[in-house]
């Protein structure tokens, strides 16, 4: 099964290629009619292309679908969505250029950066032109005051954590836990900030100091210490979609039988084919998308993606939240928003959307004033769940607090 | 303890496969290819297409990785390393070139292989217990194959008429050329050689990691790092690199905290070169 | 002027120079020969400080240079040449002579950047004194070609230029001849008559036989490191030591 | 055996003058002017060709160093780890100090130095790619310390919300006012002055009797060392200018970007930084500042191209370097005269 989809996916990409060469020769064709140009920016290309490429693709498939449906209606006028994604190459300098460049064109809107140094970059640009940014970087300053422009598209891992380990003490009485992480900035400080997290709730940390380098390909090394300190739990904080399928192996190869988790939102698919049954039992934050909580219109966005791109990334379905919730922001808040970003932030603090991802429904708003004093996070719902044969089973659904 | 030195030897023996590759282009060449990681993920993505996508052997596939990957350096040697090398002032332009290649090599495998890592089915399973350490059937079959690769490829340099061939080039060009060999094709294949080494060990390491395509960068620091500890330029050197550099991460993540270990052995290796400018088996080259 | 004593030079196991003892007048033309591997040339590096010696002095004007670098015996007045066809060959013949003046400048760092007055003075100074050394080797007319260009005398003969324009007192010439032909080794004969008349000692390793004894007013004869002999022209080419170890090194000779 | 090589003619009139074949001060003029008017003129109101100006001018700053270090023949790598110091430095001072960026500026370039001197004194007896390869590990070695030491360095964490510059003034006179949230120009000023002033001391320093040393060292440093000159100091001073320029451009970044994380400068600036000299041409002081120039400005243009633009970019780099593996400027240079192959 997963076989014949691979091959089909491997075809698919082949003709995609041809296909947007064939577009590009011809270029775009655009209606004349009122488009709203939406900003992504984030690392597209080097070793952590993954991040903001899926984002990028999130977002474009999100807008074919909204433009098949006539546009998006933003008080009395309809637009299409155009996205422009721009690669800022996972470089700071190339982050502060391409927030400018997106500034220069008129976008208002930008989903992204995805790191820490970048988003922070990007941050002196957002605030001097009042561009609303939705960075999937979880450093603090950027959403607490006197910040205002930046609003986080995801749940913090400082805040999936605890949620994840109180489970885990409570159903499956995991009382020591380790933490491994890439020895790089923003992982390092997801681990510091998890670890602060079990330790305030009770846990014993065996085992926080342990990092490898971004490109190792082999664990053997590293988890053997780890789990030479008996751990009943591993989080591997941060870790980069390349690195959690080997991680996991690696762990089970070398007799390790608790459990492992990691904050971030993986793609269970691509975990399983790399470490097969090992990786079975493996928590992750995701998006909506599993089978058994997910609406209608997930599938339905998660059919256009895997039509856009050739195989869905279970990544899309957390990032498709930013672009939903800000559009549904604008329609709410009025197309004097379209100019001007001061009606949109005041229109956070009310808003009121509705989750169309989830079975159950829902709202979608603004939060985070626990955290930074003020509404600049998106309600993404904590979907806590495990992987069982390359597909997610949901274990609970945890809520952000206010 | 075991287990700390069994896992040495397991990275060690793949590392010195990586590094064989860039050490044979660099000691023929004198080019240091920087693109030698980003080849050694293509050589992944060759056994997961071959393998998974197509659903032919894995063996089959790591053939075609070596053959695949080895065709593509030969490609690049006859169009874009040797017409630069016929025209440059210095020499570095062609380390230069070198990073060009493993940027376009990079971005192109994106658009083609997608995001996603990659792994294939186990070729073996079960896991043998050794003194109290755990060790993977499979980790056993890939060591003793990349062993047996590095000997026949040590034989092969060694014994056959091409192998010689290839250490006088390495030695001096003008006198090889003298002696009647075709340096045109010799070079060409030497390069080939190198770069199909490269695809080689990455398709046969995608059987216990993964390979995803933003690998390649840390591989080659890393094949780097091998070569200079051991001596650019000569194999028995990479070979030693490899497992010296193996066994330092190893017992050094088993010792240290994770985050210092690398420094320390960045800072080991730039001691280790102002002593040792030519590393442990290293002839000396300006 | 130069003063060896006990000079030894050990790589391993293997000894290159041993006990090896000579002095040298201000003025007088030296040679020093030996078969091939007889630790010349490396003689030649202990002198210049390219090498440390295992034991033994060199003193020059009285003053002890053993090991002290090769720039600080180059600034005391001992300049060599190179074997091989050495140059800087990127630069041009003249550029490469206004270099040799290099260690004769006398303005800082700062000042040579930002051309200070002194800066100034000092590159007048050193283009005189190249377009001197210039018109002595008979290079004028090539002053501003690549040395890369040079044909392989003229590049022999630019090392030389170079190796002047330092001003040193005493050049140390690494087989100056090698490589020549006949006409060319007459006027290199020459040529170190007229730099000993311009008032740098020079002293010689070489393996031209005739140059050599034309050329030479003495002549240190090393065979395994050792001196055998010592002595004039005529006094060497009598020695018994000297033709024995010539005839038993015959072989190797050849293949040079 | 006696290994010949035949010239055929002797007098090739090839005696192309460093200085005279670019006109320098005639350039110079040339680049303020454009920089200076002719881009606030025309994009004034753009900030992101503001931003994208101002990144290429202390990008192309940074790499004079680089450009020095390829002087006296050595490849070096070490430049981003270089301005990951200088930018530490003055995050360090400016956010737990408070002192002035203007003392912060020059005093990380003379940190940076002054580290590259202890480091180098050493290191800069290796060459070609030992050289390369230790230059790296430095990067990567810089890198890893500023993750290390968090009580320093605020380690991951990094150090965000640094404050724009201040006034300068001197005497009670403003001669630089403060810096405003958001505004492109103070900075784009800023960078371009350190371009110039950085090509100009570039331009002095290769075209002096130092340049001449330096280069001689590239290609013969036995030769150099008989000749009384001292290779270890020159080598070190060039390779300390280089940090300087380096610990300069860092503080720049830190201050233009508002923060510091231990990811600002990494192994891919180091190579291009490199990438820039050699791209512009290596024979030539403005290499630099042509290499950064041409690629930053064509990366900006692939934009358009989406998905595509690293593929075409590094495409057309390896065509470049096909067409022109000397660097673009050996093409203008000659212009007119076959390129001869000194290096057959």
């Amino acid at each position: 099964m997963i076989l014949r989809q691979q091959r089909q996916s491997a075809l698919r990409r082949a003709l995609i290629l041809g296909a947007a060469a064939g577009a590009l020769a011809f270029g775009t064709s655009a209606y004349a009619e009122e488009t709203l140009k939406i900003g992504a920016l984030g690392v597209m290309s080097g070793p952590f292309a993954g991040w903001g490429g899926v984002m990028c693709q999130t977002f474009k498939s999100r807008a074919g679908m909204w433009n098949d449906d006539g546009g998006v209606a933003i008080g009395d006028k309809t637009y299409k969505v155009e996205v422009v994604c721009v690669d800022d190459k996972g470089d700071p300098k190339g982050a502060q250029t391409g927030a400018e460049k997106l500034v220069s064109e008129g976008v208002k809107y930008i989903q992204g950066p995805n790191t820490d140094s970048t988003a922070e970059s990007a941050k002196t640009v957002m605030e001097a032109n009042g561009t609303i940014n939705m960075p999937y970087a979880f450093s603090k300053s950027l959403y607490k005051a006197p910040a205002s422009q930046s609003i986080l598209g995801m749940v913090a891992s400082y805040q999936v954590g605890p949620v994840i380990y109180k489970w885990l003490m409570e159903n499956k009485g995991v009382k020591k836990i380790a933490f491994v992480s890439e020895n790089n900035a923003d992982p390092i400080k997801q681990r510091d900030e998890g670890s602060a997290g079990a330790k305030a709730l009770g846990l014993e940390v065996v085992s926080d100091q342990e990092t490898y380098e971004s490109g190792t390909t082999d664990f053997f090394p590293i988890l053997t210490k780890v789990i030479g300190t008996a751990p009943d739990h591993i989080v591997l904080s941060g870790v980069s979609p390349s690195d959690v399928g080997p991680l996991i192996k690696a762990a089970r190869e070398l007799g390790f039988t608790g459990t492992m988790s990691t904050e971030t939102g993986q793609d269970p698919k691509a975990i399983y084919e790399v470490a097969g049954d090992a990786s079975n039992g493996f928590i992750a934050a995701g998006g909506a998308s599993t089978e058994a909580i997910r609406s209608d219109f997930m599938v339905k966005f998660i059919e256009r993606y895997t039509k856009d791109w050739g195989e869905w990334n279970d990544v899309a379905g957390l990032y498709v939240y930013g672009p939903e919730i800000m559009i549904q922001t604008l329609q709410s808040a009025g197309p004097k928003a379209l100019e001007d970003t001061e009606v949109f932030k005041a229109a956070l603090t009310g808003f009121v959307g509705k989750n169309p991802f989830l079975k159950d429904g829902g709202e979608l708003k603004y939060v985070g004033r626990t955290d930074y004093g003020q509404a600049r996070q998106v309600s993404v719902p904590i979907v806590v769940q495990a992987v069982e044969n390359g597909e997610y089973k949901p274990l609970f659904v945890g809520k952000l607090p206010d | 303890m075991t287990q700390v030195m069994l896992n040495a030897l397991v990275v060690g023996t793949t590392y010195a496969l990586i590094a064989l590759g860039i050490t044979i282009i660099f000691s023929i060449m004198k080019v240091v290819n920087f693109a030698h990681g980003q080849l050694y993920m293509i050589g992944g993505f060759v056994v997961y297409y071959f393998n998974v996508v197509f659903g032919l052997p894995f063996w089959f596939g790591l053939v075609m990785s070596f053959l695949i990957v080895g065709l593509l350096g030969v490609a690049m040697e006859l169009f874009l390393f040797r017409p630069v090398m016929l025209r440059v002032k210095r020499e570095e332009v062609t380390m230069l070139l070198a990073m060009g290649t493993a940027v376009f090599l990079e971005s192109l495998a994106l658009l083609v292989f997608g995001e996603k890592q990659r792994g294939v089915p186990p070729i073996a399973t079960g896991i043998v217990e050794l003194f109290g350490a755990r060790l993977p059937t499979g980790r056993i079959v890939v060591i003793v194959v990349a062993a047996m690769l590095i000997a026949a490829l040590m034989a092969f340099i060694g014994y056959t008429k091409t192998g010689r061939a290839l250490r006088a080039m390495a030695q001096d060009r003008e006198a090889t050329a003298l002696q009647g060999v075709n340096l045109k094709w010799l070079s060409a294949m030497g390069f080939g050689l190198g770069t199909g080494l490269a695809g080689l060990s990455g398709g046969l390491l995608v059987a216990i990691f993964a390979v995803h395509t933003g690998a390649g960068t840390a591989i080659s620091i890393k094949a780097f790092l091998m070569i200079m500890i051991g001596g650019a330029g000569v194999l028995s050197g990479a070979i030693l690199g490899g497992f010296v550099l193996g066994f330092l991460e190893s017992v050094g993540y088993a010792l240290l905290p994770g985050s210092l270990t690398f420094l320390i052995i960045f800072l080991i290796v730039i001691c280790f070169l102002i002593v040792r400018p030519n590393g442990i088996m290293g002839k000396p080259w300006g | 002027m130069l003063e060896v004593r006990g000079l030894t030079k050990i790589f391993g196991g293997l000894t290159a120079v041993k006990d090896l003892n000579f002095t040298l007048d201000a003025g007088e033309i030296l040679s020093i020969i030996g078969p091939n591997g007889a630790g010349k040339s490396t003689c030649f590096k202990l002198i210049a400080s390219f090498l440390n010696p295992t034991t033994g002095t060199v003193r020059f004007n009285g003053k002890d240079i053993t090991g002290i670098g090769p720039h600080a015996v180059a600034r005391h007045g001992i300049v060599r040449t190179f074997q091989e066809n050495t140059s800087f060959q990127d630069m041009t013949v003249r550029e490469a002579v206004l270099l040799g003046y290099q260690k004769d400048c006398k303005a800082s760092l700062a000042g040579m950047i930002f051309r200070s007055p002194r800066a100034r003075r000092d590159e007048r100074e050193a283009g005189d004194y190249a377009d001197h050394v210039l018109d002595m080797l008979g290079m004028t007319g090539l002053a501003n070609t690549v040395s890369a260009a040079l044909p392989h005398g003229m590049l022999r003969n630019l090392g030389i230029a170079v190796a002047l324009a330092a001003r040193p007192k005493l050049i140390l010439l690494d087989e100056p001849f090698a490589g020549l032909n006949s006409d060319e080794t007459k006027r290199g004969v020459e040529l170190i008559r007229k730099i000993r008349d311009d008032g740098v000692t020079p002293i010689l390793v070489e393996h031209d036989m005739t140059a050599v004894m034309s050329v030479s007013e003495r002549i240190v004869v090393v065979s395994f490191g050792s001196k055998i002999a010592e002595g004039t022209p005529a006094e060497i080419q009598q020695n018994e030591k000297v033709i024995e170890a010539y005839l038993g090194a015959e072989d190797t000779e050849i293949g040079l | 055996m006696q290994k010949t090589i035949s010239m055929p003619n002797v007098n090739l009139p090839q005696s192309v003058q460093r200085s005279s074949a670019l006109k320098p001060i005639g350039l110079g003029l040339l680049i303020a002017a454009a920089y200076f008017i002719a881009i606030p003129l025309v994009f004034g109101a753009n900030g992101y060709l503001l931003n994208v100006f101002t990144t290429m001018a202390a990008v192309s700053f940074i790499s004079f160093g680089v450009w020095l270090t390829f002087a006296i023949g050595r490849i070096n790598l070490a430049q981003a780890g270089f301005a990951l110091i200088g930018a530490y430095v003055t995050a360090i001072l400016v956010s737990r100090l408070g002192v002035s960026f203007w003392i912060c500026l020059p005093l990380s370039g003379a940190v940076a130095a002054l580290l590259g001197g202890l480091i180098g004194w050493p290191v800069l007896r290796l060459k070609g790619v030992y050289f390369a390869m230790i230059t790296l590990c430095i990067t990567e070695a810089c890198r890893l310390t500023a993750l290390s030491f968090p009580a320093l360095t605020r380690g991951a964490q990094g150090i965000v919300d640094l404050p724009l510059p201040g006034e300068l003034s001197l005497f009670g006179l403003t001669i630089i006012p403060a810096f405003e949230k958001g505004a492109r120009l103070p900075f784009f000023y800023l960078a371009g002055t350190l371009m110039l002033l950085g090509l100009g001391f570039m331009w002095l320093l290769d075209t002096s009797r130092v340049g001449a040393v330096f280069r001689s060292l590239r290609q013969n440093e036995d030769l150099a060392s008989s000749l009384g000159i001292n290779v270890a100091k020159y080598r070190v001073v060039a390779f300390m200018v280089s940090c300087f320029y380096a610990g300069v451009g860092g503080a720049f970044f830190a201050t233009l970007q508002q923060n510091v994380y231990p990811t600002t400068f990494q192994v891919l600036d180091s190579v291009y930084f490199m990438v820039y000299c050699f791209v512009g041409g290596l024979e030539f002081v403005i290499g630099p500042l042509v290499g950064a120039l041409v690629m930053m400005i064509s990366f900006e243009l692939l934009h358009e191209f989406q998905r595509y633009q690293t593929v075409i970019f590094s495409g057309l780099m390896i065509l470049c370097i096909l067409l022109m593996p000397n660097g673009i400027l050996s093409v203008v240079n000659r212009s007119g005269k076959p390129e001869e192959a000194t290096n057959a």
